[in-house]
């Protein structure tokens, strides 16, 4: 049986992951996805302490719940966020975020 | 019935921006608004007033409005006299009726609401609401350098909310409680603790009603607001500060003041002689009325020193001189900016130097305008004076001759020289607009409209009612 | 769940993962994402929640995996042109990187293990009433059961704004996808 | 209920003027001049009644505390002032009937002589400081009014500011005695103040002397303000610029009188020894010693025949607040009751001839006037007469009575006497110039006896000036010393008789038959360059320079360094942040990585 390091660790491992796509990557398609590996990430811990923190017997269902709301939050966001991603590429013509410098203060 | 009185000009605002007629709406709004006041004044008593709505349950905020005491009739009855004639003297540029009216309403609407606000939050909350709109009037519809003093007078405000915000914070924290009620009841606050929070409250308010040295917002903005906007801030925005210090500094924190006194009076009298000599050297008739206003807020903070002077001892003078000379002041300077918008109006220009002899082409106007002078510069028989005069008073109240004078008396020895001062700036400036021969600006002036008379003359009633019987307002306090 | 079966989903997980920030073509990139989700769904139902695992499925590997390769095929994307690697954020990323899995280890290493202990699901029944408590006599989890149980009672209001704010996104992305007229 | 009557009376026709009559002038000035009649009818029957504190009425009302009222404190010093007031004022408003018949503001004219009527009532009737401090403003606001009536003339505008803010300065020192009397005695009501004072005498015997003289050299800053006494004195002579006859009623007669008449009123309420005792009695009297000379040497080189008279005035003043501050309140209380009579007439007479001379002020530019217009020039010689102090006149009295006060204090009391001398002299030549010999212009040979409205004011104040000073009189006099209106031949007779004579024998030898100044003090006819140092050094250097400075400091130092450095701090911590703000997303992504990392290293291994 895997112990909650283990769980943790390879979220963990899993969220580094993201976070170097996200900052590495110069495709904004890519980036989102990276983002969405940190959200996941993010559920496993989740997941993982709602079954080792357990009330009764039984799995605390409270963290499982948090996990639905953020699937649900995320696919709205990417729905949103794809979205974005077409129009922003329509006016653009381009998804290459070293081109995307509109923000430059 | 409270919450009727706030509304009613967000009522207002919102039919405004549905389409209704702009000026029409905000002159019936504040009309009633008027009545209201009037009908508050004289049942305030009654329970019926006040309302509190729970907002926030930790920590603990309600939307609670109510009179908490004569003072806040007596803010409250400025607010909506001012109101009314601010309305009813704007002249909306073409095309931007909806923003100007609307602005005056979301003003007057905060105004009210500071001043009506029981809970910590909305005191503050109501303000910045009130803030926003004198901002945009400024930048969007004024005059002359009117992006820089907006820009001047957005960041300046703003970080003396900041400041006061921090202070609010501490006090509530201190007090444990937002309710203003009730923190006047909670024990007394630690003296340490008393001492900072009285600085960030006097910084805090300090800049809001543009004490010496954060005064310098204060004339450009005034000179470049709408007439409007220069009435409603002027005249009742400004004094919120003032009301804030009086209504928590003074009963929370009598030894927080006490401690700050000597840098009190220094600034105070800065307010009065410094800026007194930069209100005579002013070469435009805006300039000079701006500077004036801040001028005349010291004598206000002079009646909080003389109360800081003596922590928790009777002064039954200060808190009425200091009420008395705010409503005073509030009126008589909307009043004088009310006026001088007339005067641009039908000469163009309000450079002292191309003025001359309007008294001859407008007597309506120079008899008001000479009125209201010599009401700000403290005639006896005029509101302000009785405010002066009690807060001089107030000042030597304590005065205890065995002991020599103490740091309140020395000030009010010097801020009586302001009476001087102002006695020189205004009749000045009343001597070149006024008299002497007509000029090239004034020879086709005309006097003030039937429409352009009833706002000045409701406050030149007010100014000489109250002055002739200061027991009109005094009896609310008692 | 047996290790064996753990460290496989585990690092079906992580090499997906690799997968998806280190090729180049986006619709690969897209589908090791959804190997990397089938092994996090894997994760979920080892640690026996068997609808979240289900969900991620359905929904991650399902639906939005679906809508990210559709919008790569709308703007019909093709493989990332190679251009030169900046060295300092590359250095800098892996470094941000590297740090954080340090630090990651030595906060595992400050806080003592924790083994699982097998579910008790005859003792949960007592807790439990109706439907649940009879299935759980059966010693079976009624997963589904329980999260709606809670779903539709403690987490109602939360529920509804999720609603709305799905509806929000629709409406949001239907007026980002119109075109400009203009 | 007749004192609220009289004080509220001309405050009603000034509010009625305003408001409703603006248009029709001549009901306007007919409503002002009732008014007056019956404020002098009500004046003369309180003069029968016993003395009395009408009211109080609640002014300022407070919660634990006496807050102020309003009474009106009527006794012999208010009675008789009021005599002076309403009559003199009554006489002025008929002669002014006349005098303003064709002027094209005469409503407001009017409403500025009720206004003052007012005020000037309600210093004389106050009960306590405030109430003076308040009517004390508003006679400077009517006196303000009236000498800016043409205030399309820039002069005539520039004279009535210069009065109010010389004034105010004035009423600076004023507020602070006041209030320091306050402080002391603990009350603003003149009957309580005695007590207070002895209260407060008892309790700090040391430091009694010093604070109650300073405390009352405060409050005679506000008569040197109204009563023109140097170095305040330089707005009198410019407020000849308002129209005459409010030149003889505000700044003859009445208004200018009424710093010595609060000096006395305070003198009643705090006893003799304030001035007795303590430095501010020598202050005041030398104060008052050194205008009453100085004005009579500005008065000989003046050629404006109104500013002669205003010089006189000030000069005269000056002889009451010395004797004031000498302690003979009394006395001069009673000169000022003579000397506002006959000088309400030499204005009133001088109206009447600038009035015939078509606005022709300039005495060398008159000649003659007594055959052209007798009764003005019989009148004014009965003025002259007066003020000059020959025997048996009402001036004589007075001013013997004042040359008493003065006896023990040699020096002031030289001081009098060469006043005395100066006097007849200027005096002597006023007459000599303007009313003898032979006419020099083309206006004043035209000149015709004015009508009656006019004239019977003149003959009314000529036969005032003449018998008021009797003993008969005393008894509408505000106040009056042992022995008024005695006649004896002692040691001051022969002193006065003979500065009579010193004054007016060389002035006949001088200007008898003369047609031009035979003398030329500069000095003197530049009234010792005070005016002009005024004009430079304090309203331009002090007051115009400080503001300019002030200004220079609040725009670049306040403004520029303070405000505009921290607007400049700002500016760069926002430049900072602005390299920051790359607009590369995987920028802001890497800073955010930063910061989890640095969370994560101060909540888990810091410490």
């Amino acid at each position: 049986m895997a112990g909650l390091h283990s769980y943790l660790l390879v979220s963990g491992l899993l969220f580094a992951i993201g976070l170097a796509g996200v900052v590495l990557r110069r495709n904004i398609i890519v980036v989102f996805m990276c983002l969405e590996l940190m959200l996941s990430a993010a559920n496993l811990t989740l997941v993982a302490f709602s079954r080792f923190n357990g009330v009764n017997g039984l799995p605390d269902y409270n963290g499982q719940m948090l996990v639905f709301f953020v699937i649900t939050v995320a696919a709205a966001e990417v729905a949103v966020g794809l979205a974005i991603i077409v129009a922003l590429y329509r006016a653009r013509q381009t998804i290459h975020t070293d081109d995307l410098t509109s923000m430059r203060g | 019935m409270l919450l009727l009185i706030v509304l009613l000009p967000l009522l207002a605002f919102g039919a405004i921006l549905a389409g209704a007629k702009a000026r029409q709406t905000a002159v019936i709004a504040c009309g009633a608004n008027l009545a209201l006041g009037l009908l508050a004044a004289f049942t305030w008593k009654a329970g019926f007033w006040n309302l509190s709505l729970p907002v926030l349950s930790a920590p603990a905020i309600h939307l609670s409005l109510g009179l908490m005491d004569g003072m806040s009739v007596i803010m409250l009855l400025l607010s909506v006299i001012v109101a009314f004639a601010a309305v009813l003297t704007g002249q909306a540029p073409d095309g931007r009726e909806k923003l100007y009216y609307g602005s005056s309403l979301l003003i007057a609407a905060g105004a009210i609401g500071a001043f009506v606000a029981t809970d910590l939050f909305f005191f503050y909350a109501f303000h910045e609401l009130a803030l926003i709109p004198t901002f945009l009037m400024i930048g969007m519809l004024g005059r002359g350098e009117n992006k820089a003093a907006a820009w001047k007078i957005t960041i300046y405000l703003g970080f003396g909310s900041l400041v006061l915000l921090a202070g609010l914070v501490w006090l509530a924290s201190a007090t444990g409680t937002f309710d203003m009620v009730a923190m006047q009841e909670s024990t007394a606050i630690d003296p340490a603790a008393q001492k900072g929070i009285a600085a960030f409250l006097i910084v805090g308010f300090g800049i809001l009603v543009s004490l010496f040295p954060f005064h310098s917002w204060a004339a450009p903005a005034y000179a470049s607001a709408p007439a409007p906007t220069a009435m409603l801030h002027a005249g009742v925005l400004k004094k919120f500060g003032l009301y804030g210090l009086l209504r928590l500094a003074v009963p929370l924190l009598p030894e927080g003041l006490h401690a700050w006194l000597v840098p009190l009076c220094v600034l105070l009298l800065g307010n009065i002689l410094w800026v007194g000599f930069v209100t005579i050297s002013q070469k435009r008739l805006d300039g000079m009325l701006g500077n004036s206003s801040v001028m005349h807020m010291g004598y206000i903070f002079l009646a909080i020193a003389a109360l800081a002077a003596v922590p928790g001892g009777e002064n039954a003078w200060a808190v009425p001189a200091a009420v008395l000379l705010m409503f005073a002041h509030g009126i008589s300077i909307a009043m004088l900016f009310g006026l001088a918008d007339k005067i641009e109006r039908t000469t163009g220009t309000l450079d002292l130097d191309e003025l001359g002899g309007l008294g001859k082409a407008a007597p309506s106007l120079a008899f008001l305008f000479g009125l209201v002078g010599m009401a700000s510069i403290g005639l006896p028989g005029l509101a302000n004076f009785a405010g002066e005069v009690m807060v001089f008073i107030a000042s030597f109240k304590n005065y205890d001759p065995a002991a020599g004078m103490g740091p309140v008396q020395i000030t009010c020895i010097l801020a009586i020289w302001g009476v001087v001062i102002s006695a020189i700036y205004m009749l000045r400036a009343y001597r070149k607009v006024f008299q002497g021969p007509f000029v090239k600006a004034t020879e086709g002036a005309s006097d003030l409209s039937l429409v352009d008379r009833v706002p000045a003359v409701l406050l030149a009633v007010v100014l000489l009612a109250v002055g002739l019987c200061p027991n009109l307002l005094l009896s609310l306090l008692r | 769940m047996p290790l064996p079966l753990f460290w496989f989903f585990a690092i079906l997980m992580l090499v997906g993962g690799l997968a998806v920030i280190s090729l180049r073509n986006p619709v690969a990139a897209a589908l090791s994402m959804v190997a990397s989700f089938v092994g996090l769904a894997g994760l979920f139902i080892g640690l026996n929640a068997y609808l979240v695992g289900i969900i991620q499925i359905l929904v991650y590997a399902g639906a939005i995996m679906v809508l990210f390769l559709f919008i790569i095929m709308l703007l019909d994307l093709k493989t990332e042109e190679k251009r030169a690697p900046k060295v300092v954020p590359v250095v800098g990323g892996l470094g941000i990187v590297l740090a954080f899995t340090i630090q990651l280890i030595g906060v595992l290493g400050k806080t003592p293990p924790k083994e699982s202990e097998p579910l008790d699901l005859v003792a949960a029944a007592t807790h439990q009433t109706g439907g649940i408590q009879e299935t759980l006599k059966d010693d079976r989890l009624p997963d589904v059961n329980l999260v709606g149980d809670l779903m539709f009672t403690e987490y109602n209001l939360p529920l509804q704004i999720v609603g709305v704010l799905l509806l929000v996104a629709t409406v949001g992305v239907v007026v980002l996808s119109k075109r400009q007229t203009a | 209920m007749f004192a609220w009557i009289l004080l509220l009376l001309p405050l009603l026709a000034a509010a009625a003027n305003q408001l409703y009559l603006k248009r029709n002038a001549f009901i306007a000035s007919l409503v002002s001049t009732g008014a007056v009649v019956a404020t002098f009818v009500i004046a003369l029957v309180l003069l029968g009644r016993d003395d009395a504190v009408v009211g109080p009425v609640s002014w300022i009302s407070l919660e634990n505390d006496p807050g102020l009222s309003l009474s009106l404190k009527l006794d012999q010093l208010s009675k008789g002032m009021m005599v002076i007031v309403t009559g003199i004022g009554m006489l002025v408003h008929i002669f002014s009937l006349g005098y303003m018949a064709d002027d094209s503001a005469k409503a407001r004219y009017f409403t500025g002589l009720s206004l003052f009527m007012f005020s000037m009532t309600g210093i004389v009737l106050a009960g306590n400081f405030i109430m003076t401090f308040i009517f004390w403003e508003l006679v400077g606001l009517s006196s303000y009014l009236l000498i800016g009536h043409w205030y399309q003339k820039d002069s005539a505008a520039d004279a009535a500011k210069k009065a109010f803010i010389v004034n105010r300065i004035g009423d600076f020192g004023f507020m602070i005695g006041i209030l320091m009397l306050f402080g002391i005695t603990g009350t603003f009501i003149f009957d309580d103040m005695g007590g207070g004072l002895a209260n407060f005498k008892e309790g700090y015997e040391s430091c009694y002397a010093c604070l109650i003289g300073t405390a009352i050299l405060c409050v005679f800053c506000g008569a040197v303000g109204k009563s023109a006494q140097m170095p305040l004195h330089v707005w009198l002579p410019d407020a000849m610029e308002g129209p005459t006859p409010v030149s003889a009623l505000i700044h003859a007669a009445t208004m200018v009188a009424a710093g010595v008449y609060m000096l006395f009123r305070v003198q009643l309420s705090l006893g003799v020894e304030i001035f007795t005792e303590t430095f501010a009695g020598d202050v005041i009297a030398w104060v008052g010693g050194i205008t009453a000379l100085g004005a009579a040497l500005m008065a000989t080189q003046q050629n404006d025949i109104k500013r002669v008279l205003a010089y006189s005035t000030l000069s005269q003043l000056g002889y009451m607040v010395m004797a004031t501050g000498l302690g003979g309140g009394d006395a001069g209380m009673f000169h000022l009751y003579t000397h506002a009579w006959f000088k309400a007439l030499l204005f009133l007479g001088s109206g009447a001839v600038i009035y015939a001379c078509h606005h022709e002020q300039d005495i060398w530019k008159m000649g003659g006037l007594l055959k052209k217009m007798p009764i003005t020039g019989a009148t004014f010689i009965a003025g002259t007469a007066a003020l000059i102090a020959v025997p048996f006149t009402s001036g004589f009295f007075s001013k013997e009575a004042i040359l008493h006060a003065a006896e023990a204090k040699p020096a002031l009391f030289w001081i009098a006497v060469a006043v005395a001398v100066l006097t007849p002299f200027y005096m002597t030549r006023l007459v000599l110039v303007a009313f003898l010999g032979s006419p020099r212009t083309d206006d004043a040979d035209h000149a015709k006896e004015v009508a009656p409205v006019m004239w019977g004011p003149l003959a009314v104040l000529g036969v005032l000036a003449l018998i008021s000073g009797f003993a008969f009189f005393n008894g509408i006099a505000p106040a009056t010393p042992a022995h008024a209106g005695e006649f004896h031949v002692n040691k001051l007779f022969w002193i006065s008789l003979g500065a009579l004579a010193a004054g007016v024998i060389p002035a006949f030898l001088l200007y008898g038959g003369r047609s031009k100044d035979p003398l030329s003090i500069p000095l003197f006819r530049e009234r010792f360059y005070i005016d002009a140092l005024y004009d430079k050094i304090v309203v331009k250097g002090l007051q115009n320079g400080s503001a300019a400075v002030v200004h220079f400091f609040d725009e670049f130092v306040v403004n520029g360094l303070i405000v505009g450095g921290a607007s400049r701090l700002a500016e760069s911590f926002g430049m900072l942040f602005r390299r920051v703000q790359s607009g590369n997303l995987q920028g802001y992504a890497f800073t955010f990585g930063i910061g989890v990392i640095l969370v994560i290293y101060f909540t888990t291994f810091w410490k």
